[in-house]
């Protein structure tokens, strides 16, 4: 009797987290703050450094206002040029994905072997920066608009692959096996079944890919690429903050645009 | 056995005008890009590339294990910036997205406003806040790390706010109807359906700010990429296969124990 | 006592949820509302804790109009009723335990609720109700790792430990099988007469309207069409609420 | 114009003011930083880009007393900003940059950098050997390859010698009307190559670019042959910040002039940044770079 | 006709689906299916088209053992099947008319099916199909504009149109309210009469499975536990399915 009680009050909870939850809350909690004290040290950062230079960066912030709005003729064309390049790349990565996130896709492929193989080549792409692809293109293709769809192409691959196929897992698998409870094969599956259900995601993946290769063209411009990077990268040079905020008040248009035109797009077929 | 057929589905004309304008558009844009962009093809396939090829490729795949010491310093200096960039910026994340989230406040311009502020932040270049703090902080990883931090928060603000607007707002509500206030229902209803996601973007971030701090180096800003642009400019590309070799694996590495982390927080 | 005067409600969309409702509840009873998918029964459950607002006339809950209610006003009310859904709305990666305690939300204080500082008396009422619905050795378990019936005896813990007065149940049994619906239906009564909790349920099933209402309220169209104690109901009454015969199309909306 | 910095005497004698800049009317500072900070940006025109700084700053912290850091950047841009912070105190600038941090932030050169045993550097015109190009009226019309606009040696100083000998009155004319096309490549090396590939008729690069591209690529020597020279430019700077004690500035000036008479340090420097010596420099010589610029377009 | 022979299935991570089941289904009969959450009846059901697999005995459908079906075999197995789900499974984004057409899917060759070139009886029999459950002037709209009752009469319409010899349905009614669920039953008990389509139906409520089946079976823990005509069946069948009386706690993995 006196020993039911005892359990009784044993389990009666003192709060509101189980204390094993609570044990491993703190630890990860150490474990972050202490990796982060860390990297504070490792890489000389100084709070009262970021402190004191505040009004270094307004005046510095100063200088990029008011922008040149001349300037925007000159960046029209470099835009136009980034522009064809981003397109073309997108376009032929958004082609390319296919395959791979179909095979990525662990409830679709269920081969683990393909599957596998897949998702660690993809892995390995995603892991090289964008400006190693460029300069190791460029130094293959020379210079130009190639080198630099071909590292976006590559680039843009990988992250494409990695969101879809990710998508992929997620769908309603209920309404497949619907389709393959009435004889349907696994290509008549794929397209009743899967792609009207990622089409929206597919679309604003695609633009959102666009948008990065955009913005990742800046970079490439820096090897010589060529579009909006190579202004960026000059205008640097010279000091014209003017000119460079304009290039980046352009910059932030085109992804606002995007960005109305994926949210229309995703409305339009959601 | 014959049916009947089913009546043709009724489109209205405008609608076909707008999708025909639509396609047409497409097409143009398509059309244009493809005739208008400066390609050389002939010089593409050209002997010189075959011989270019020949010259960076064979290097690219016999790294000079030589640096490797070096590199492998910087290696772990990007890490750094990247965690320490990448924390301040999840962090700093979480009320600019509650701000540009459109289910949290009840007039809609708030969340647009939030939304152009995070888009603004995003269509900095990295390079340019690295230079502005490698100006104000002197050169170092230090600048880096800022730059990473605050162009990080622009991408993981929009993350968050998407992830804000997918939760379960049922939950909210029976949080309303025991009597909650809008603060108990915050860390009641809604932390505790966003944690997760936001943890596990956190974490992806991480991962992609690894890759995004090769740039820094360029212009002081700490990090791998100062390598990577004094080993292309002196063209050793068999410098460049180390720095790409231990790239994909520490990389390769950070994304296993990260989707290890991520796969145990959903 | 909850009294509906001349309840009427518009959704913004022009959509007449309630039209001319006048209904009184009395303490203590246990009142079920039936009717077709997009009768209105969840809008009229709704109105009381004031999750939606009655466009026109008077809603009287224990002597004062709450329709004019607003902030800590509407807090207080809210507080004194509890809720129960069809989807048990739990936080799903919230311990069983937090769960729970957010019944008392709204008898504590924000910053104590923000550090978790709960009182012995508000946890041990916590466990107590879990106790209540037997499921006390799942307090730490995560809510979705529970099943649905566990689930929705946690957000009925949840409701006791809010200790109200009068409690709102939505459809609380369509989410389950017939043998768990019925046990939730069963601890749904016995916290009715234990506590004198007023309770009123929306449900879909009517042997099970019949066997735990004392009264029965039938909905049709925004409008109540029946209103009679449980012991005067027949299989003819329900035919009349759901319409003569089954309806060639089923309503707008159908529930899922 | 013809330039008068080519002044090849490595004596420490001091023949320049160092504090009598150009735009700077303000009093001397007087700061000196426990800790010298020492910004690199190694130069473009030069064969081998260098990766560190460590061997100068070590021997410059012996010298000193004061710990040195150095930190190598290849954008200069990050560099002078830095400097005009008064986060960086020396920066290695390269030409066309000084003119430009001078006019910002009235940072001053003190020294320059001897290279193949001159303190200055001239452009060079490359074509193609069997390109039938053989004075620069031949190049109307034609194709322009260069590193950057903002090169001293790939840009700025051709453009100007053409615009004068062809009564060129803007860059943007000489590029548009005389030239038929002109690319931006990236750098000197590429510059090069793409005449090599035939993808451009000249190229305007530092000299000479071709001994950088011979163990790549063996023919460069025969198939690309130098059609005509530049001006002498002057060298790159070590240029440092008004803020800091003059006296202070004469210490480090000196120590650098220092390495002059030291073989084992000269040889790194030529090793790491093709060096072989320092030398003293004014405001006043980069006077033609301003020049130069100005003629350009370039709004200082 | 329909056998199984000694048939148990053992999932992967050791959850005994069905345990020794020996049952015959002849042509023409409606049967249902009752048992508690986790019986076994959706592994019985989905047993019989090979959605899963048994591990041990023989299921003869038309004379052959279906357990060795592979590929070709298995798709023309499931052709002559035709399945309805508890969430109507439909493709939310497709038009109704997709949805429906995808029940020729497998008589269809892919290069047809993917360019949407079907033949002119194909989509007569689409279109005859749901004018047969009356919802043929939702044909364009697309599938997740319909109520509950709606969707499931479309994939009702979908089953129609695949022809099938036998048409399985998986708890196709649990997600309705009463009405629609009496309406959706009868739509099927209507095709089971006059196509002479056997039927095999999965409930969980009692007095629709006593409305509408020929035969109940009653399953637990992976076990027939009775088997007899409806007319057979009393109240007290029921308890025996379900157990003696309601139990403690809901069973495991309580539907949601
Ligand atoms: N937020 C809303 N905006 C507009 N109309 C609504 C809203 N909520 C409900 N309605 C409409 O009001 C009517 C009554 O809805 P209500 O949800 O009260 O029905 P119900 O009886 O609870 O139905 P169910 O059994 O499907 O839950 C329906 O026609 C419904 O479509
Ligand atoms: N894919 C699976 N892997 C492992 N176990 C499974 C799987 N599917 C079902 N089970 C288990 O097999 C048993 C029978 O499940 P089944 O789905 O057939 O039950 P049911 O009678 O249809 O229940 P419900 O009424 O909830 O649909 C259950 O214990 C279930 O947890
Ligand atoms: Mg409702
Ligand atoms: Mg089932």
């Amino acid at each position: 009797m006196m020993n039911e009680k005892q359990m009784k009050e044993k389990v009666q909870p003192k709060s509101i987290t189980s204390p094993d939850l609570k044990r491993k809350t703190t630890l990860v909690f150490i474990v972050v703050a202490a990796l982060y004290l860390y990297s504070t040290y490792k890489t000389e950062s100084t709070l009262p450094e970021f402190i004191k230079s505040f009004p270094r960066m307004i005046e510095m912030f100063g200088g990029f206002f008011p922008p040149n709005l001349e300037y925007v003729s000159r960046v029209i064309p470099a835009l136009v040029e980034t522009f064809y390049m981003a397109i073309i790349a997108t376009t032929i990565s958004t082609l390319l994905t296919i395959p791979f996130c179909l095979l990525a896709a662990r409830n679709i492929n269920t081969n683990k072997i393909t599957n596998q193989i897949t998702r660690f080549f993809l892995n390995i792409i995603r892991t090289i920066p964008d400006i190693i692809l460029a300069v190791v293109f460029v130094g293959v293709f020379g210079i130009g608009a190639f080198p630099g769809i071909i590292a976006l192409i590559f680039f843009s691959l990988g992250i494409l692959a990695k969101l879809l196929s990710d998508t992929l897992e997620t769908i309603d698998m209920q309404p497949l096996d619907a389709m393959r409870a009435s004889g349907a094969n696994s290509l008549q599956t794929i397209w009743y079944g899967v792609v009207p259900q990622i089409l929206p995601q597919f679309v604003s993946f695609s633009l959102y890919v666009f948008e990065i290769n955009i913005r990742a063209s800046v970079v490439l411009g820096l090897v010589g690429a060529g579009g909006i990077g190579l202004l960026l990268d000059q205008q640097l040079k010279w000091f014209r903050y003017d000119n460079v905020m304009m290039l980046i008040i352009v910059i932030f248009f085109v992804v606002v645009i995007i960005e109305y035109i994926s949210s229309k797009i995703r409305e339009a077929i959601v | 056995m014959r049916y009947e057929l089913p009546p043709k589905k009724k489109i209205s004309t405008s609608k076909k005008l707008k999708y025909t304008t639509i396609a047409i558009a497409i097409i143009a844009i398509f059309f244009v890009t493809f005739t208008q962009i400066n390609i050389n093809w002939e010089r593409i396939f050209s002997d010189r590339t075959i011989n270019n090829f020949s010259r960076v490729i064979p290097q690219l795949f016999s790294p000079d294990w030589s640096t490797f010491g070096k590199v492998m310093e910087k290696m772990v200096e990007t890490v750094f910036i990247a965690y320490a960039g990448a924390l301040m910026a999840s962090i700093i994340a979480v009320p600019m997205a509650f701000l540009a989230a459109r289910n949290m406040f009840r007039f809609r311009i708030i969340s647009s406003l939030g939304k152009w502020l995070l888009d603004a932040v995003r269509a900095f270049p990295e390079l340019v806040f690295a230079i502005i703090f490698v100006a104000t902080v002197g050169p170092g990883p230090f600048a880096g790390v800022l730059a990473i931090a605050i162009n990080s928060t622009g991408m993981l603000g929009k993350l968050y706010s998407e992830v804000i607007e997918s939760i379960d707002m049922k939950v909210v509500e029976a949080m309303e109807a025991n009597g909650a206030n809008k603060t108990q229902v915050f860390f009641y209803g809604i932390l505790p359906q966003v944690i997760p996601e936001f943890l596990s973007y956190a974490i992806y971030r991480f991962e992609v700010d690894v890759r995004a701090s090769s740039v820094l180096g360029i212009v002081g800003a700490g990090g791998i990429g100062f390598l990577i642009t004094i080993a292309v400019a002196n063209r050793n590309w068999d410098e460049v296969g180390m720095i790409l070799l231990v790239i994909i694996i520490v990389v390769t590495i950070i994304d296993y124990i990260s989707s290890f982390i991520r796969k145990r927080l959903v | 006592m909850i009294e509906f005067k001349d309840i009427s409600l518009v959704y913004p969309n022009g959509t007449q949820g309630l039209k001319d409702i006048n209904v009184k509840i009395n303490e203590g009873e246990f009142v079920v509302i039936v009717g077709l998918s997009g009768a209105g029964k969840s809008t009229f459950i709704r109105s009381i804790n004031r999750l939606v607002t009655p466009t026109d006339g008077e809603l009287i809950v224990d002597g004062e109009n709450i329709l004019t209610y607003n902030g800590r006003d509407l807090r207080r009310l809210r507080t004194k009723i509890g809720m129960i859904f069809q989807n048990y709305n739990l936080v799903k990666r919230s311990s069983v335990m937090k769960n729970v305690i957010a019944g008392r939300l709204g008898h504590t204080g924000t910053l104590r609720s923000i550090f978790n500082l709960y009182s012995k008396e508000d946890i041990g009422l916590a466990y107590e109700s879990l106790k209540r619905v037997n499921i006390e050795e799942k307090i730490y378990n995560r809510a979705d790792e529970l099943s649905g019936g566990q689930q929705q005896r946690v957000s009925i813990a949840r409701v006791l430990t809010q200790k109200p007065k009068y409690l709102l149940a939505d459809e609380p049994v369509s989410s389950l099988d017939p043998p768990t619906a019925h046990q939730v239906m069963t601890y749904l009564k016995q916290i009715n007469k234990e506590d004198n909790i007023t309770t009123i349920v929306n449900l879909h099933f009517i042997d099970m309207a019949m066997e735990f209402a004392d009264r029965i309220i039938g909905m049709r169209a925004g409008e109540v069409v029946f209103d009679g104690p449980a012991s005067t109901v027949t299989e003819k009454t329900f035919e009349e609420i759901y319409g003569r015969a089954i309806r060639e199309d089923d309503m707008v909306g159908g529930q899922d | 114009a013809c330039g008068t910095s080519n002044n090849g005497n490595n004596a420490g004698t001091n023949n320049a003011g160092t504090n009598n800049g150009a735009g700077s009317g303000e009093e001397a500072g007087t700061e000196k930083p426990d800790k010298l900070i020492m910004g690199f940006v190694p130069s473009t025109e030069s064969d081998k880009i260098a990766d560190t700084v460590e061997p100068l700053a070590e021997r410059l912290s012996e010298i000193l007393g004061v710990e040195v850091e150095g930190s190598v950047m290849t954008n200069y841009t990050a560099l002078v900003e830095a400097m005009g912070s008064g986060k960086v105190h020396i920066g290695f600038v390269p030409t066309f940059a000084y003119i430009q941090a001078n006019e910002r932030y009235d940072i001053e050169v003190i020294l320059k950098s001897i290279r193949n045993g001159s303190s200055s550097y001239k452009a060079q015109y490359l074509v193609r050997a069997d390109s039938g190009i053989e004075s620069f009226a031949d190049l109307e019309g034609k194709i322009w390859a260069f590193g950057d606009i903002t090169s001293t040696s790939g840009f700025l100083f051709p453009a100007v010698q053409l615009m004068q000998e062809f009564d060129i009155d803007s860059t943007d004319a000489l590029q548009q009307d005389f030239f038929a096309q002109t690319v931006a490549v990236g750098s000197h090396d590429n510059a090069a190559l793409t005449v090599l590939d035939g993808d451009a008729d000249v190229a305007t690069t530092f000299d000479d670019v071709r001994d950088v591209l011979e163990a790549d690529y063996p023919e460069v020597k025969e198939e690309l042959v130098v059609l005509g020279y530049t001006d002498p430019i002057p060298n790159d700077t070590i240029s440092v910040i008004p803020s800091l004690d003059p006296a202070f500035v004469e210490e480090i000036k000196q120590a650098f002039l220092s390495f002059n008479d030291d073989e084992e340090m000269i040889e790194i420097m030529n090793d790491v940044y093709r060096w072989t010596g320092i030398d003293e420099a004014s405001d006043e010589e980069y006077d033609i770079v301003r020049d130069v610029a100005r003629l350009t377009g370039y709004e200082g």
